[in-house]
């Protein structure tokens, strides 16, 4: 008969009308600033720059090495590294990004910045609301602004960071190990210079791992015991 | 009539004019037209509201892409490929994954194969419901049809962000493997997803399948003869409808897809019926693939530890690597020199390809077939003109 | 006390007049019944406009606008706000005079029609008593403004659009005035009140309308089919097809003009329910004698809001057929069927009353239905297929 | 299916073709069949209707462009120097490619076989550019064969349609050459730090005097 495909469709769509006040399967929407869907884990929008302890000018993990600025695909990283040394949070002496800008109406997150640090020191972020007047430098975020805490990391990404702690841990223990037998056979080497070389090294700031060692260290740091 | 006639560069003359029967209507579809899926333009030729002649202007949206790629790594061509199809960019990556473990003779883990399958026919399932949405949008109804569809794909987009972190451009897969592992209760999503999405089916259909205004529109419109469609390269369902059986996942058997058991679904007719149908049918036998895919994840490594992933230098030499893409045969070219970046990388676009035989499917017919059968192919402009 | 609640407007209109200078009451008298009119649609235009978004909306599984005001109520204020202070575009080629009388014409036309719609008991603007004729020859006036606004556009979107309206009208006009033919058999008038107060009575509880006839229904089906297309409707709406010649005859228009076009489709929509109502679901009467206690107006309006959630509701399923489809189906199915309606309306007329002739007329009218559509399904490309598998 | 094998099918029923088998170094394994530009359409028509299996499926048609480039290759050398036989390093400069190439990836669906990978080769990259249009054979090069052409130049002989696909009318350069530069004259969207910037900054004053 003609019109019945007609009228299987008009009873699809009254299901769904009246389904829609009884059902919240059928109405998925959400109403946007009131409600907010609960934030996905995974979820990334625009690198962000970690520093550990609270205040970013000494504890940005970043050393400026530029990988990341070398491999991003649109080229939106800018690193400008810095001359000097300058001890970081656990008090090695580290180049630092004398400039670290992303522009990110360039940025297309595609986070291969995050997968090629060998640091840990850039991370994806999940902050979405970034609209501004300005369209060039205000899209343009330096390393102030880009800066965040690992305590924000923890928040926004918590598998992912506690593993990055636990390595990062794991690196610092080791390399603190490393320091301490480096500083006992230093410390029997010197024997007679006693006054020098005994003094126990500070608690954090354990001379790392050799130089040479290309592992995802913090710090490479073997240039001050020497 | 003068001015009604369109003086742009491609314009086609009408000189043929029979002066008898009137002048002909030359309209410009496109670039800005709410059906022609984004920048793409018919220059088309009327009598009345018959087609006479259609050609389709490319590149609006060309952004070079292959010259982009000449300039990245391989590994920093991997996002860019999620911007060439951007509904489906997971087979996009895999597409290229797969050239370039070609090339360079890359073993995948078998997790990764599995997850890939997982993530592939996910993006195949959610690239057919869009698609079966917009063309009912085309067809003029409203939106209805497109909302259920949408409202079934956010939840795959749901699963693609708490996997990759993005909904839309992925960026998922590694030559090698894929970048990172399930998250927990993924896996019970999926499944969730995956056992719901016959039900959405169901319901498309009944709101649809049998309806006489649906079966008046397209049947008989916009023919491809098998012959046709060999000879102009159509791929995936497109090929399928008009009975072409090349399916490359029974073909080509890449990855791990001779496990899986699994139908290919052939039309009789070609007409943008047949592709209608067969996309729901393809969905059907997606939803089976990753019923079995997920059943039988293994455990075990995600990469190849091999494969290095930054300052991959592949040997000299080239391959060609093609996938069953949710919209046809999805290829990649690559030549290397040994050097960090890729010679030459080409994409092998399928719906550009696929769109080869459009004036053929158009001529005869009327303005509002042409926009059913552009919607029936499928197109994609950030894949059609790169 | 239900007979003044019933009459209140009228009772007002008279008390009103009470203080007009005689000589001038004539033209007062139009004008008190004219304004309310050309108040209270425009009203109900603004209603249905959110109440087919958020209808469409629930049907798709989303809320629809409900940010203006409270559920978005206001909604239709916030559009009429926003079409008002857009930039009036008119195209250098187009015919200015032309482009700018088309919408104004295609306004007028769709109010004048309201003259003769009966709104309620002794509700009416003026009782002709040729009005199904007024009504349809003034109806025909849209199709004029709407082949105005397609040509001087100078665009060939809106030629295409005015050439499928005209099309199109014109082929629905023909069952749409046939269809109606059986109710002018039936009443014996050609006056809408009459045609109502024809309907009025009771048996029982049961009203005389004309939908619960063989004819009646079979008549209120094509009037309300080819309703659809003469309003440019879902799923005729073929002359607009926005994803075909994107907006049709109006594409060329902006702002309030646009607006404008858009009031006039929804006033056309309006006007034919109404008449649908009047033919044959019995204008302002009540559906039972026990509810005669409400107010005829309510009636009237309550069942003009049935049928625009009818309109909404296809709106929000069907899609689109194609111009010869629509055009076939006017002329192979529509009107065929609604001229052999009449003849079985005339057989009704000549029949005793009983279940002979209920099953007699039935039966006229079903066979000619099957036979009529197994004509339109003869073709080759109308049949749900099933699909082989690769081996 | 041996590429040898489809070789010599061709030799025998082709006259006059001079074919290359042109190895390559990937574990794909991907060799291909160099055709001369003369005999090209003759090969492909032969390899749709005559050869088996027959490839009716073209699937993928590209160019490449390959620019002059100096190979130096060592190799040890027994040279008398200073009247000494010594083995002296002996670097031999010779040039390859300076020619654009069109590739062709043919496929069987009947027999479910490929790819062949069919190559021809200009005479030189500037002026003698043209090959044989394969799309009056495969229609699914009609669309790739217009796209070589814009991007690289490559000028297919009995091609329908060769217009220019994804570049508009007009346009002068051929953007996939390896040796193209931008014209520079584009609006660029400024973004701080990029070259590009100062490129289109550079610019702006000669723009601004130039029209």
């Amino acid at each position: 008969m003609l019109g019945e495909g007609i009228v299987k469709g008009l009873a699809e769509t009254a299901r769904n009308f009246f389904g829609s006040y009884v059902n919240k399967e059928r109405l998925t929407t959400v109403q946007f600033p009131e409600e907010r869907l609960p934030q996905i884990e995974a979820t990334r929008d625009f690198p962000f720059l970690v520093y550990d302890g609270t205040d970013p000018e000494p504890g940005l993990r970043c050393v400026a090495c530029q990988i990341c600025e070398k491999e991003c695909p649109p080229k939106c990283i800018y690193i400008v590294k810095s001359a000097d040394k300058k001890p970081d949070a656990t008090g090695k002496a580290q180049f630092y990004p004398a400039q670290f800008d992303i522009d990110i109406s360039v940025c297309m997150s595609c986070q291969i910045c995050v997968e090629v640090c060998p640091f840990d020191a850039i991370k994806m972020d999940v902050e979405f609301e970034m609209s501004s007047e300005d369209r060039f430098g205000g899209l343009l975020l330096d390393k102030y602004k880009l800066a965040k805490s690992n305590e924000y990391y923890n928040k926004i990404h918590p598998t992912e960071a506690g593993a990055v702690d636990a390595a990062l841990a794991e690196e610092r223990a080791k390399a603190k190990l490393a320091a301490e037998a480096k500083a006992k056979k230093d410390a029997e080497v010197a024997a007679a210079k006693a006054a020098a070389a005994a003094a126990p090294p500070p608690p954090d700031a354990t001379p790392a791992l050799a130089a040479e060692t290309p592992a995802p260290a913090v710090a490479t740091a073997s240039g001050e015991t020497k | 009539m003068n001015i009604l006639t369109d003086t742009s560069v491609d314009s086609i003359s009408t000189d043929e004019t029979d002066h008898l029967t009137g002048d002909l209507l030359e309209i410009s579809m496109g670039p800005q037209h709410p059906s022609t899926h984004g920048v793409f333009r018919m220059n088309v030729t009327l009598d009345g509201e018959q087609v006479v002649k259609l050609k389709p202007v490319f590149g609006y949206l060309h952004r070079n892409h292959e010259k982009i790629a000449e300039t990245e790594s391989y590994l920093g061509c991997m996002p860019y490929t999620d911007r060439l199809d951007y509904i489906c960019s997971i087979t996009n990556n895999w597409a290229y994954a797969l050239a370039v473990e070609t090339l360079a003779g890359i073993k995948v883990p078998e997790r990764a194969e599995y997850l890939r399958v997982i993530t592939g026919e996910l993006t195949r399932l959610q690239n057919h419901a869009g698609l079966i949405g917009f063309l009912m949008q085309d067809m003029g109804a409203s939106g209805t049809p497109l909302m259920y569809a949408f409202r079934e794909r956010e939840k795959i987009l749901d699963l693609f962000e708490a996997l990759t972190g993005a909904r839309m451009m992925c960026n998922y897969m590694r030559f090698g493997g894929c970048r990172c592992d399930l998250p927990a209760g993924w896996l019970d999503g999926a499944k969730k997803v995956v056992e719901g999405f016959p039900k959405f089916l169901d319901e498309f259909e009944s709101l649809l399948k049998t309806n006489e205004i649906l079966m008046a529109r397209t049947q008989g419109v916009g023919i491809v003869t098998k012959a046709q469609a060999i000879n102009a390269g159509l791929s995936g369902p497109m090929a399928r409808a008009s009975g072409v059986d090349y399916d490359l996942r029974k073909v080509d058997k890449y990855g791990i897809y001779e496990r899986f058991n699994f139908r290919v679904p052939l039309g009789e007719v070609g007409d943008v019926y047949d592709r209608y149908m067969l996309r729901v049918l393809e969905m059907r036998e997606s939803v089976e693939i990753l019923k079995q895919a997920i059943r039988d994840l293994p455990e075990g490594p995600i990469m190849d530890p091999g494969t290095k992933i930054r300052g991959f230098r592949p040997k000299a030499g080239e391959a060609y690597g093609r996938i069953e893409g949710p919209k046809g045969e999805l290829g990649f070219y690559l030549i290397s020199d040994g050097s960090p970046n890729p010679y030459r990388y080409r994409v092998r676009p399928p719906t550009l390809i696929n769109l080869t035989l459009l004036e053929d499917m158009c001529l005869g017919h009327n303005v509002a077939d042409i926009v059913i059968i552009l919607g029936s192919i499928d197109i994609v402009l950030g894949e059609v003109d790169r | 006390m239900f007979e003044t609640i019933d009459q209140i407007f009228v009772l007002i209109k008279h008390w009103l007049l009470g203080y007009v200078p005689g000589m001038a009451q004539p033209l007062i008298s139009a004008i008190l019944s004219v304004v309310p009119v050309v108040i209270a649609f425009p009203l109900l235009f603004a209603i249905t406009t959110v109440l087919e978004r958020k209808g469409l909306g629930r049907m798709q599984n989303r809320y629809g606008p409900n940010r203006t005001g409270w559920f978005g109520i206001l909604q239709p204020m916030a559009d009429g706000i926003k079409s008002l202070t857009k930039e009036d575009i008119v195209p250098r080629t187009a015919d200015q005079l032309v482009h700018f009388l088309a919408p104004v014409v295609m306004v007028i036309a769709s109010f004048l029609v309201y003259a003769v719609v009966p709104l309620g008991r002794n509700m009416v603007i003026a009782d002709l008593n040729a009005g199904v004729l007024f009504f349809f020859a003034i109806g025909s006036m849209v199709e004029l403004s709407v082949f105005m606004a397609g040509w001087s556009s100078h665009s060939k979107y809106s030629l295409l659009g005015a050439m499928r309206a005209i099309a199109q009208m014109i082929s629905y006009e023909m069952p749409l005035v046939l269809a109606s033919v059986v109710v002018i058999m039936a009443a014996g008038s050609l006056s809408t009140v009459t045609i109502v107060n024809m309907q009025a009575g009771y048996t029982g509880i049961w009203p005389h309308w004309y939908v619960f006839t063989p004819w009646g229904i079979t008549g209120f089906i094509i009037f309300m089919i080819a309703a659809t297309a003469e309003s440019n409707r879902c799923p005729f709406d073929m002359p607009e097809g926005e994803s075909e010649i994107i907006a049709g005859y109006f594409i060329e228009y902006s702002g309030f003009k646009f607006a404008l076009f858009f009031l006039a489709e929804y006033l056309g929509m309006f006007a034919t329910s109404a008449m649908a109502i009047t033919f044959f679901l019995g204008g302002w009467a009540a559906p039972f004698s026990f509810l005669t206690w409400i107010p005829s107006y309510v009636w009237f309006f309550g069942k003009l809001l049935t049928i625009i959630c009818a309109f909404i509701w296809v709106r929000g399923t069907l899609p689109r057929l194609r111009m010869d489809q629509l055009m076939n189906f006017a002329w192979k199915f529509m009107l065929p069927l609604s001229l052999i309606n009449i003849v079985g309306a005339g057989i009704w007329h000549f029949m005793p009353a009983g279940f002979t002739r209920w099953g007699v007329v039935s039966l006229l009218i079903l066979l000619s239905c099957v036979l009529l559509s197994r004509g339109l399904r003869r073709n080759k490309w109308f049949h749900v297929r099933t699909y082989r598998f690769a081996s | 299916m041996n590429l040898e094998e489809i070789k010599s099918q061709i030799e025998a029923n082709v006259p006059g073709c001079r074919l290359e088998i042109i190895p390559n170094g990937s574990p794909s394994g991907q060799h291909s069949l160099l055709v001369d530009v003369e005999h090209g359409f003759t090969v492909a028509s032969f390899l749709r209707d005559g050869a088996t299996p027959r490839f009716d499926f073209c699937s993928n048609v590209t160019g490449i462009d390959w620019p002059v480039k100096e190979v130096s290759t060592k190799t040890k050398v027994k040279k008398i120097v200073d009247g000494v036989e010594k083995e002296v390093d002996e670097v031999v400069k010779s040039q390859t490619g300076g020619y654009l190439e069109v590739v062709y990836h043919l496929y069987s669906i009947e027999q479910r076989e490929g790819p062949v990978v069919l190559r021809m080769r200009t005479e030189d990259r500037a002026e003698r550019v043209h090959v044989p249009s394969l799309t009056p054979i495969w229609r699914s090069a009609e669309f790739q064969e217009r796209e070589a052409y814009d991007l690289f130049g490559i000028l297919f002989d009995g091609h329908p349609d060769l217009r220019r696909l994804l570049m508009w009318e007009g346009f002068v350069d051929h953007p996939m050459r390896r040796d193209y530069v931008d014209p520079d004259d584009y609006e660029y969207e400024p973004t701080a730090h990029d070259d590009v910037l100062k490129r289109a900054q550079a610019h702006r004053p000669a723009q601004e005097g130039g029209l």
